[in-house]
């Protein structure tokens, strides 16, 4: 494991054995743990603090103390990133962007030479050498199985080696007034700001009376900085499902459906990607032909090698070649299998002509976007950090919608559904399971609650660098110590699943395969197994039953402020 | 010198005559009394609130059936009833009691300090310091609170303390304003100025005369400083930044409003509210103490 | 000195102080531990194109030069372009900013004259049983938090009562229609003044106390004037001397309205986030927490100047309403 | 202490303040070639103390009373002259020597609402002078200077705090504060010109007995020549920063000779209804300090003006009286003196507090 | 002597408090004859500018005439409405010129729309013929005419007084009211002021109630005067008889407490103790305690008014006034003994 190596390759052998607490012999004391968590991301900020508090239940039966420490997303990300260890674990999640629909993403973010003082974000500063090959491996293997098969092998390292110690999946919550919407049928995904597909597969329509469907948005979501040059990915949900449709997309139980193609073909050596367009229209009238594919991709592509547009990430070296109308061909000189998986799903076609004429070739950060995509909605009003307003466009192959959405900006969650309960809003979105609750009581039949889980699970990480992180048998029993039904409990209201196996994927992500997978933990707590682990790796309780080291156990497993050395893992 | 002695002597000290008479006026209203009343309240409970505590405020409660007790409204077993997490509200606001009041006194008391020093040095030094001192009180003034709060907070962490320090090291402001001007008026007191004739030093006239002549504004500025940090600190909480896990009163709403439960779990958000309505509004009340205390130049 | 020379001297110092707050803002927030690439970072963005991004940004250069570029924009009036957003920083902050004003200018203004008014009478009613829950009212309304206060509101009367709307500026249909028109229709909308009631409310409720009190004091301090006496004796009619005294008493209060305005733009951050209004308040907020550096320096400095200017104001407004007050004595006050 | 030497002299003494206001004008002046807008407070004043003596200051409103006292007491640094104490120049004291000088010189203010500190009972208010000087003391001291000034019995007084005091009575703490240092010096600034006359006729009855039963010296400041004359030995009467004339009290009282001693003499009302008094003559309003006119300062009011005026008087003895001077060209003997520069004022300096 | 134009008629005036009333006047009896100036003297608090009040209705809010007369020109007037006195007092009839001049004009109003104001309420006058009327009454009282537009800051001290004066005179009233007109001025000031005030008496027909504490002021100035003492009247007559024959103690001893330029080595008398509070009923005489002939009878009812030889005009409310001249010698014989060195010297 992970960890082992860690200890063999520390010198001053004797811990190895993990027999130190019979003898009663103790190590240096476990220190007063530091909780750090981001205390500004609204919803899952309760979950996090929630999680701690359920560490905290255990922690004198662990013989530990915790402190917590409040930080910001951006301080607590660059805290990690330059491996400053005054806190010992982070609990904390990984967001769903919808490009993590690929490991690719999160696999990179755990890898080696991500970790330590360097600023890069490594979230658990999970060092393992082999773990980081196989994913540098995976990045570039154009054969499906065979790219399947070596991220199963990488995610069996990752998962025995745990520095990820998961709790629930991330639930989503939405709710629908059905006296002013139909009700709509949802897959696992559930229906949420970043992923609207619910809504459009269902062609979602109002009930008789109102004409229009009124829908929240977080405040992020919408700012004049709009497709194609977005502020980050969460907001993609917006454009690539509403008004900018890709080429395929991930549907609403996370399977990629197509939009404006037909089918794909990716070739044996996975460099070339063929694609029949079907015959659709972008909102001016236009068809969508594959000129505009080349356009679009060539384009976003050379726009992020040129630090323009942050979040498309497509290969550098790609081309696209127009075979004919209907056909485009993307080609890059070694396989990019994240192409289809990741980025095209992700990006909407644009109508070349009109967004050239618009200037965004001279200058791309900041044109007077003319809003023409081909997705099934066409904007019809746009007011900056305020509300959007959609209109049915007939001209999408694959989404048949029919009623006008107005998308309005709240910024707290109890505002969403005051607003809702209150009848002005049809669909609220990005609601806590706790909200969704409270709407069901309040409003009974009238209001259709929409769970669903985003792909990604909620969890800890601990920070690998230095004790106690660092030992596999403290992350195991922090992972024991958790109680995930009962997080499951008051934070979801049991509508979330509890996450046992341990994985940055949840259950929902269409790259979950159980069989690569070790199990972690169990669904409710247990504390005996967690105080085992500690002792069966040596370490032992004081008389007052505080936590102590293994005796002579080498605390770092690499001096802070430096980058480990791949040679030593 | 005896125990008896040593009391009667502090009796008969200056010091203890003029803090027996500031008391005796401010209690000769009943407004002041009113607030007096409240306050001693709050700090009893402050002081024992933990002890009375019927349950430990973060034990989650559950019912014989192993079922978590969530939103329950108030009972005879819980009589504010339960939170989202199913603990019991009434002593989450009795710990509260005791956070909230270590807010408000430690923060109230380095905005004094600071405060004081600031002005007493303006008012009294003059000159180049002063006008220096007082930009930098105008520069603060130009400073949005809320915002420029998690700006600190991010630099020092969330911790309970920080975020007492941080309204302490912000909120001075308003008092140095005044009391500066106080010093000023006090300063061209001929008393100030026989003192100096006879050759005291600026330390000890800083010391013997002009601090005790500011004392009683300052107290009740105090007062008002105690009244605007649990106030501050309570918009903090709300905004989410400051450590969730000390349960102060505006921890409780926030949480309360976090969970959108302000309105129906009602036993929830108000009695925190009201408590700290009615301490601040005790604090405010003294520190209005007697007429036209100053109120002016309380813009924050 | 002259009125002029005095109003150039103060034109200057405030130049100067506009001048230092921008650097410390600077400084300040460039000393805050990570900037908006750790947010890129986590989301998944690519080492090397953060790298990229912080060139682009500038916030690869050493401190010195940054903050010689960020003062020379400054001077050439470029505000920069938020991270976030991408976009001009004054094009996303503008409109906040006109929304904030909207709220606060009339709400504050209101409040002044209300609260004015209100603490007349109390001043004239001195020692009255008026006076004495009129304080502890006042009072009472600035000692529940602004948030609080907001929220209570909003579940009477709009979860409970149904009145009015729970937050926003305008129903989001009705903003969708008007959008192309100019900012003023809004107001001729009975939905706008539906939507403004609460919010309104809770700043009038919340700030009510200064200008009440102030005003109250200021009054009862004016009618022990020898003047007032004076004038009294010389046969003016009770009505003449009323307006004398508001007239002398407003005085403090007209001169506190302009800070108490530019002060309220961080008071009001919980209010706007309440009420869901769509101002600066929560912009700023929220682009703290994002570490979007061009957009709070910008914010930041904008109340700041807004505060200082205040100050400016009041100084000269002093100036004209009371012929007492020489020019250069205000100075270092 | 040596003998002879008066207790305190001042030679020519001047204190001008610089109402410059900022940079800006100080730059503009420079340019203009103008100075810096002085207020000569004190101009050019000469006065002995001898021991045992009462030297009165009198003149109106704003002719720099005040600003001589406190440039006496050391608050103000003055801008010129010299100021001798036992004959040593104040200039050359050192740090301990000035603390030795406060309390030698102590100091009685006019408004006594404000001149003792509300949070200091009467014991410490008469014990602070003696902690800041080191002098050991116990309750009986305090009570033995309270009674001397008439506060009997002293237990009663001792606890009080000003507050609980008549006017009349904090003026005599006041004055017991500055006796109890047994100064050589007590300046005192209009002590009595606040009180009801009742009260007055107190404070002006226990000063003059204070003064003989301690043997101190004293400067009385006043704008009221009535009380003035009523204590003091000898008159200084100052117009505009300037001693324009003094003279033992009753000669200067009966034979004024300076005109605007005689307007001031003139001014007073007379507690009689039957005597008939001849009115002053002058109009006008006290000169403007920070603008005087060349040569004699008084001569815009002045009825007697002469074509000279426009020449600074000089003091010159009226009578060959060793005990009077005046400063007015009525009493020059031109020709005797012509060529006799007048002296030309001193400039620069500013304020050094 | 002309009909009075003022009497007061044992008058009680009392301000009420939170605590026991403050009985600032009591059973005060004086008359003002047409065309005579009045002096008041008396202690600070004694209740001078409380009977000044009264006469024009400008008592504090919790002040009243208790009890008693007050006329003017025979007409009752304690009693009256603010805007009967508006109506028929103020101004028109009886002016005030302030105790604190300084503060007494409104800071933030130019002199002249003072004036217009003044002339706007109580007469027909056209705004010119104010400004007109104005100027004269600055050349009256020796201001510049064309200063008429400054603020009150602009003007000092001195003649801020003199402004008031001129406002004073601006309806030509028959009873001026000058409380403390010269207080806070210099002697050489003060001299210039009181000139002018004297003046009027010639050239306006008026009569004046001269509130002072200053009985040097009232000895040279008026014709007739009262003492007062805690609330009380102590003596009234005239300026001569008050002079020649004081038979209250106080009136005795007020006039050696003055100091003298002409006699600087006269003894000063001292008036030992304070005024009362007045804050229980006054049936006493308030000067008791602090009077060396006091006797218990001065403790039992107020003091009766005593005419001295048999003057009605001089009145001394003393149980002892007949007594006075003997008891008292050695205080009234004072000045007589030594000389003036005013005139010594000429
Ligand atoms: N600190 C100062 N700065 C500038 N000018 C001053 C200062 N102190 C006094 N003066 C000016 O000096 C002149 C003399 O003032 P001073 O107070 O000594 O007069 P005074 O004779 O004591 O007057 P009064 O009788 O009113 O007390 C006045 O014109 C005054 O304005
Ligand atoms: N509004 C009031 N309420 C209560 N007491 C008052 C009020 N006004 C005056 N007094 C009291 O009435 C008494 C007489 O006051 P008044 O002002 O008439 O005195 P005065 O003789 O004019 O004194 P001064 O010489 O100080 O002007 C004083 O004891 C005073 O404290
Ligand atoms: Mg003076
Ligand atoms: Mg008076």
């Amino acid at each position: 494991s992970g960890s082992g190596r860690q200890e063999t390759t520390t010198e001053g052998g004797g811990q190895e054995t993990g027999t130190a607490a019979d003898d009663g012999e103790l190590g240096e004391r476990v220190p007063t743990l530091t909780f750090q968590y981001w205390s500004d991301q609204g919803p899952p900020t309760v979950l996090f603090e929630e999680t701690i508090s359920n560490i905290q239940s255990v922690a004198s039966d662990l013989g530990i103390q915790i402190e917590t420490q409040p930080m910001t997303t951006a301080q607590g990300i660059t805290a990690v990133g330059d491996d400053v260890r005054d806190f010992h674990v982070a609990v904390n999640s990984h967001g769903p962007d919808p490009g993590r629909l690929d490991p690719n993403n999160l696999l990179q973010s755990y890898s080696i030479d991500r970790a330590g003082a360097n600023g890069e974000y490594n979230p658990s500063n999970y060092a393992n050498a082999e773990f980081s090959e196989l994913v540098d491996q995976q990045a570039t293997i154009g054969v499906p199985e065979e790219r399947r098969q070596v991220v199963g092998e990488a995610m069996s390292i990752y998962s025995e080696d745990m520095p990820f110690v998961p709790t629930i999946e991330r639930p989503t919550t939405a709710a629908l007034n059905t006296d002013m919407v139909q009700p709509i049928e949802a897959g696992g995904a559930g229906l949420s700001a970043v992923n609207w597909s619910a809504l459009v597969e269902s062609g979602a329509q109002t009930q008789s009376g109102t004409d229009t469907i009124l829908a929240n948005l977080p405040g992020e979501f919408l700012t004049s900085s709009f497709y194609p040059t977005v502020g980050d990915t969460d907001s993609l949900g917006l454009y690539t499902q509403l008004t900018h449709s890709p080429l395929m997309l991930y549907n609403s139980d996370y399977e990629r459906v197509p939009v404006l193609a037909e089918d794909w073909e990716v070739s044996d050596d996975g460099t070339e990607v063929t694609f029949n367009l079907r015959d659709a229209t972008f909102h001016n009238g236009d068809p969508v032909t594959a000129g505009d594919v080349k356009w679009t991709y060539e384009f976003l592509s050379e726009q992020y090698h040129a630090g323009n547009y942050q979040w498309t990430a497509l290969p550098e070296e790609l081309t696209v070649e127009a075979v004919d109308d209907s056909t485009a061909r993307f080609v890059t000189p070694d396989p990019a299998p994240t192409l289809v998986t990741a980025q095209l799903p992700t990006f909407g076609v644009l109508p070349r002509d009109p967004y050239v004429e618009a200037g965004i070739e001279e200058n791309p950060t900041d044109f007077e976007d003319p809003m023409i995509g081909a997705g099934p909605y066409r904007i019809s009003t746009y007011n900056n950090q305020e509300n959007i307003a959609l209109e049915p466009h007939d001209g999408n192959p694959q989404f048949q919608v029919e009623t006008p959405i107005v998308m309005q900006i709240y910024d707290s969650v109890s505002a969403v559904r005051r607003a809702f309960e209150n009848g002005e809003l049809s669909i609220a979105v990005t609601l806590t399971p706790d909200a969704g609750r409270q709407i069901a009581d309040s409003m009974g039949d009238t209001a259709q609650i929409v769970n669903g889980a985003a792909f990604l699970p909620f969890g800890m990480m601990p920070q690998m660098s230095f004790a106690p992180g660092m030992f596999r048998e403290f992350r195991q029993a922090l992972s024991y110590a958790v109680d995930r039904q009962g997080l499951n409990e008051t934070y979801a209201f049991g509508e979330s699943e509890e996450v046992t196996y341990c994985t940055f994927n949840s259950q929902q992500h269409p790259w979950y395969d159980e069989q690569y997978l070790t199990e972690v933990g169990e669904e409710t707590r247990n504390v005996e197994a967690a105080r085992q682990a500690l002792s069966d790796a040596g370490w032992g309780w004081d008389d007052q039953g505080r936590l102590h080291y293994p005796p002579g156990a080498e605390l770092e497993a690499w001096p802070e402020g430096e980058t480990p050395n791949p040679e030593n893992f | 010198m005896s125990v008896a002695e040593r009391v009667r002597a502090y009796r008969d000290s200056d010091f203890a005559i003029i803090a027996r008479r500031t008391l005796r006026n401010l209690l000769s209203e009943r407004i002041t009394r009113f607030a007096f009343g409240v306050l001693l309240v709050v700090l009893i409970l402050g002081v024992v609130g933990p002890m009375i505590a019927p349950y430990p405020y973060n034990e989650q409660q559950t019912t014989a059936s192993g079922e978590l007790m969530r939103y329950e409204p108030p009972s005879l077993e819980h009589p504010l009833g339960t939170n989202d997490r199913g603990e019991d509200v009434l002593s989450r606001l009795l710990i509260g009691a005791r956070t909230t009041l270590i807010t408000g006194l430690l923060a109230g008391g380095l905005m004094m300090t600071v405060g004081l020093s600031v002005g007493m040095t303006a008012g009294y030094v003059g000159g180049k310091t002063e006008s220096l001192l007082m930009r930098l009180v105008d520069f603060m003034y130009g400073i949005p609170f809320i915002p420029f709060a998690i700006v600190l907070i991010t630099f020092f962490g969330a911790g309970f303390y920080t975020t007492i320090a941080i309204l302490g090291l912000v909120l001075w402001r308003f008092i140095a304003r005044v009391i500066r001007s106080q010093v000023l008026q006090i300063k061209q007191r001929p008393y100030i100025m026989a003192a100096r004739a006879s050759g005291a030093s600026t330390p000890w006239i800083m010391r013997k005369h002009i601090l005790p002549n500011i004392a009683n504004m300052a107290g009740l500025f105090f007062a008002m400083g105690v009244g605007l940090a649990i106030l501050e600190q309570a918009g903090l909480s709300f905004i989410g930044v400051t450590d969730p896990f000390t349960p102060t009163w505006g921890i409780m709403i926030r949480n309360a409003n976090q969970a959108g439960r302000v309105a129906d779990a009602w036993w929830w958000s108000f009695p925190p509210g009201i408590m700290i309505a009615l301490t601040v509004l005790s604090l405010y009340l003294l520190g209005r103490g007697y007429e036209g205390g100053g109120d002016d130049e309380v813009v924050v | 000195m002259s009125r002029l020379r005095y109003f150039a001297r103060r034109t200057a110092v405030t130049a100067v102080l506009i001048f230092l707050v921008a650097s410390a803002l600077f400084l300040f927030f460039r000393l805050m531990p990570g900037d908006y690439t750790s947010l890129l970072i986590q989301q998944g963005m690519d080492p090397q194109q953060i790298e990229a991004l912080r060139r682009k940004w500038g916030l690869a250069a050493p401190l010195h030069v940054q903050y010689v570029r960020y003062i020379v924009n400054l001077l050439t009036a470029d505000v920069g372009q938020s991270f976030r957003y991408g976009e001009p920083v004054w094009d996303l902050v503008a409109p906040r900013i006109l929304n904030s004003f909207v709220l606060v200018a009339p709400a504050i203004t209101a409040t002044y004259i209300i609260g004015g008014l209100f603490g007349a009478i109390m001043g004239r009613r001195r020692g009255g049983y008026l006076e004495k829950s009129g304080i502890i009212t006042v009072s009472a309304f600035h000692s529940i938090p602004d948030f609080f206060l907001g929220i209570i509101l909003i579940a009477v009367f709009s979860s409970t009562l149904g009145i009015f709307p729970t937050s926003g500026m305008l129903s989001t249909p009705t903003s969708i229609m008007i959008q192309d028109q100019p900012y003023w229709r809004r107001f001729l909308l009975p939905e706008f003044w539906k939507h403004y009631a609460l919010p309104f409310a809770t700043v009038m409720l919340y700030f009510m106390q200064y200008p009440a009190l102030i005003m109250r004091n200021s009054v009862v301090e004016v009618s022990d004037q020898e003047f007032l006496h004076y004038h009294r004796l010389k046969g003016l009619p009770e009505s003449t001397l009323l307006r004398k005294i508001i007239r002398h008493a407003s005085l403090p209060v007209v001169t506190l309205y302009p800070i108490s305005l530019a002060a309220s733009i961080s008071g009001l951050v919980l209010i706007e986030i309440v009420f869901n209004w769509p101002g600066i308040g929560s912009l700023l907020v929220s682009s703290v927490l994002a570490r979007d550096f061009p957009v709070i320096q910008f914010v930041f400095l904008v109340a700041a100047v807004w505060v200082i200017l205040g100050n400016f104001l009041v100084d000269l407004l002093y100036g004209v309403l009371d012929p007492r007050v020489s020019v250069s004595g205000s100075d270092g006050e | 202490m040596s003998d002879g030497a008066p207790v305190l002299e001042l030679r020519s003494l001047e204190k001008h303040f610089d109402t410059t206001s900022g940079i800006t004008e100080t730059i503009r002046n420079r340019l203009v070639g103008e100075g810096p807008k002085l207020v000569r407070a004190v101009d050019d004043l000469n006065l002995t103390l001898a021991e045992n003596q009462v030297q009165g200051v009198i003149g109106e409103s704003g002719c720099g009373k005040t600003t001589l006292l406190r440039t006496i007491i050391g608050l103000y640094d003055p801008t010129g002259g010299e100021m001798r104490f036992h004959g040593r120049p104040t200039s050359e004291f050192t740090k301990d020597e000035w603390k030795e000088f406060r309390r030698h010189v102590q100091i009685v203010f006019q408004d006594p609402f404000n001149s003792l500190d509300p949070k200091f009972s009467v014991r410490r208010t008469l014990a602070e002078p003696l902690e800041i000087h080191g002098i050991d003391y116990d309750r009986t001291d305090i009570e033995e200077m309270l009674e001397s000034v008439g506060l009997t019995p002293a237990s009663q007084y001792i606890q009080q705090f000003p507050n609980q005091l008549s006017g009349g009575e904090k003026q005599r703490v006041a004055i017991a504060r500055a006796l109890i240092t047994e100064p050589d010096v007590i300046l005192a600034d209009e002590p009595a010109s606040m009180l009801d006359v009742s009260t007055q006729a107190e404070i002006l009855n226990l000063l003059n007995e204070l003064t003989d039963e301690f043997g101190v010296s004293m400067v009385y400041i006043s704008h009221d020549l009535s009380t003035v004359s009523y204590i003091c030995d000898h008159i200084n009467v100052m117009y505009l920063g300037r001693i324009v004339e003094k003279a033992p009290t009753r000669a200067l009282l009966a034979d004024p000779k300076h005109p605007y001693t005689q307007a001031l003499i003139r001014s007073i009302p007379i507690p009689d209804p039957h005597y008939d008094r001849e009115q002053a003559t002058i109009g006008g309003e006290p000169g403007d300090p920070i603008d005087m006119p060349e040569g004699c300062r008084f001569k815009n009011r002045c009825p007697e003006r002469m074509d000279v005026c426009d020449e600074t008087p000089l003091d010159v003895a009226p009578d060959g009286d060793g005990d009077r001077e005046v400063a007015c060209h009525l009493y020059y003997d031109h020709e005797e003196r012509a060529g006799a520069e007048p002296k030309p004022a001193a400039s620069d300096g500013g304020e050094r507090p | 002597m002309a009909e009075p134009i003022l009497e007061f008629d044992d008058v009680d005036i009392r301000y009420r408090t939170d605590g026991d009333d403050v009985r600032a006047v009591n059973g005060a009896s004086f008359a003002i004859d047409e065309g005579d100036y009045f002096g008041l003297v008396g202690e600070s608090g004694c209740g001078k500018s409380t009977i000044a009040d009264s006469i024009v209705g400008g008592l504090d809010d919790n002040g009243e005439v208790v009890s008693g007369e007050i006329r003017f020109k025979g007409e009752q007037i304690q009693d009256y409405s603010e805007s009967e006195f508006n109506e028929n007092v103020r101004w028109k009839e009886v002016s005030v010129i302030p105790q604190s001049s300084m503060n007494s004009l409104d800071p933030v109003m130019k002199l002249s729309e003072q004036a217009v104001e003044m002339a706007k309420y109580h007469t027909d006058l056209s705004r010119p013929a104010a400004l007109d009327r104005l100027r004269e009454l600055f050349d009256v009282v020796g201001l510049s005419e064309s200063r008429i537009s400054d603020y009150p800051h602009q003007f000092s001290g001195g003649m801020q007084q003199r402004a008031i004066i001129a406002f004073a005179l601006f309806l030509q009233p028959s009873l001026i009211i000058a409380d403390e007109p010269t207080t806070a001025l210099d002697v050489i000031m003060q001299d210039q002021i009181m000139d002018y005030i004297n003046g009027l008496k010639d050239d306006w027909d008026v009569s004046m109630l001269l509130i002072t504490h200053d009985i040097s002021l009232v000895f040279e100035n008026c014709d007739s005067m009262a003492v007062m003492h805690g609330g009380q009247i102590a003596e009234t007559g005239t300026v001569d008889d008050v002079f020649d024959r004081p038979r209250h103690p106080y009136a005795i001893l007020l006039q050696n407490a003055f100091p003298d330029v002409r006699f600087p080595d006269r003894e000063l008398a001292v008036i030992d103790g304070h005024p009362p509070q007045l804050r229980d009923e006054v049936d006493f005489c308030t000067f008791a305690d602090r009077c060396p002939w006091a006797e218990p009878a001065c403790r039992e009812g107020a003091p009766p008014a005593t005419p001295v030889a048999g003057d009605d005009d001089h009145l001394a409310w003393c149980v002892r006034a007949g007594e006075m001249s003997e008891l008292a010698a050695n205080h009234l014989e004072r000045s007589t003994e030594s000389t003036s060195i005013l005139e010594g010297g000429q």
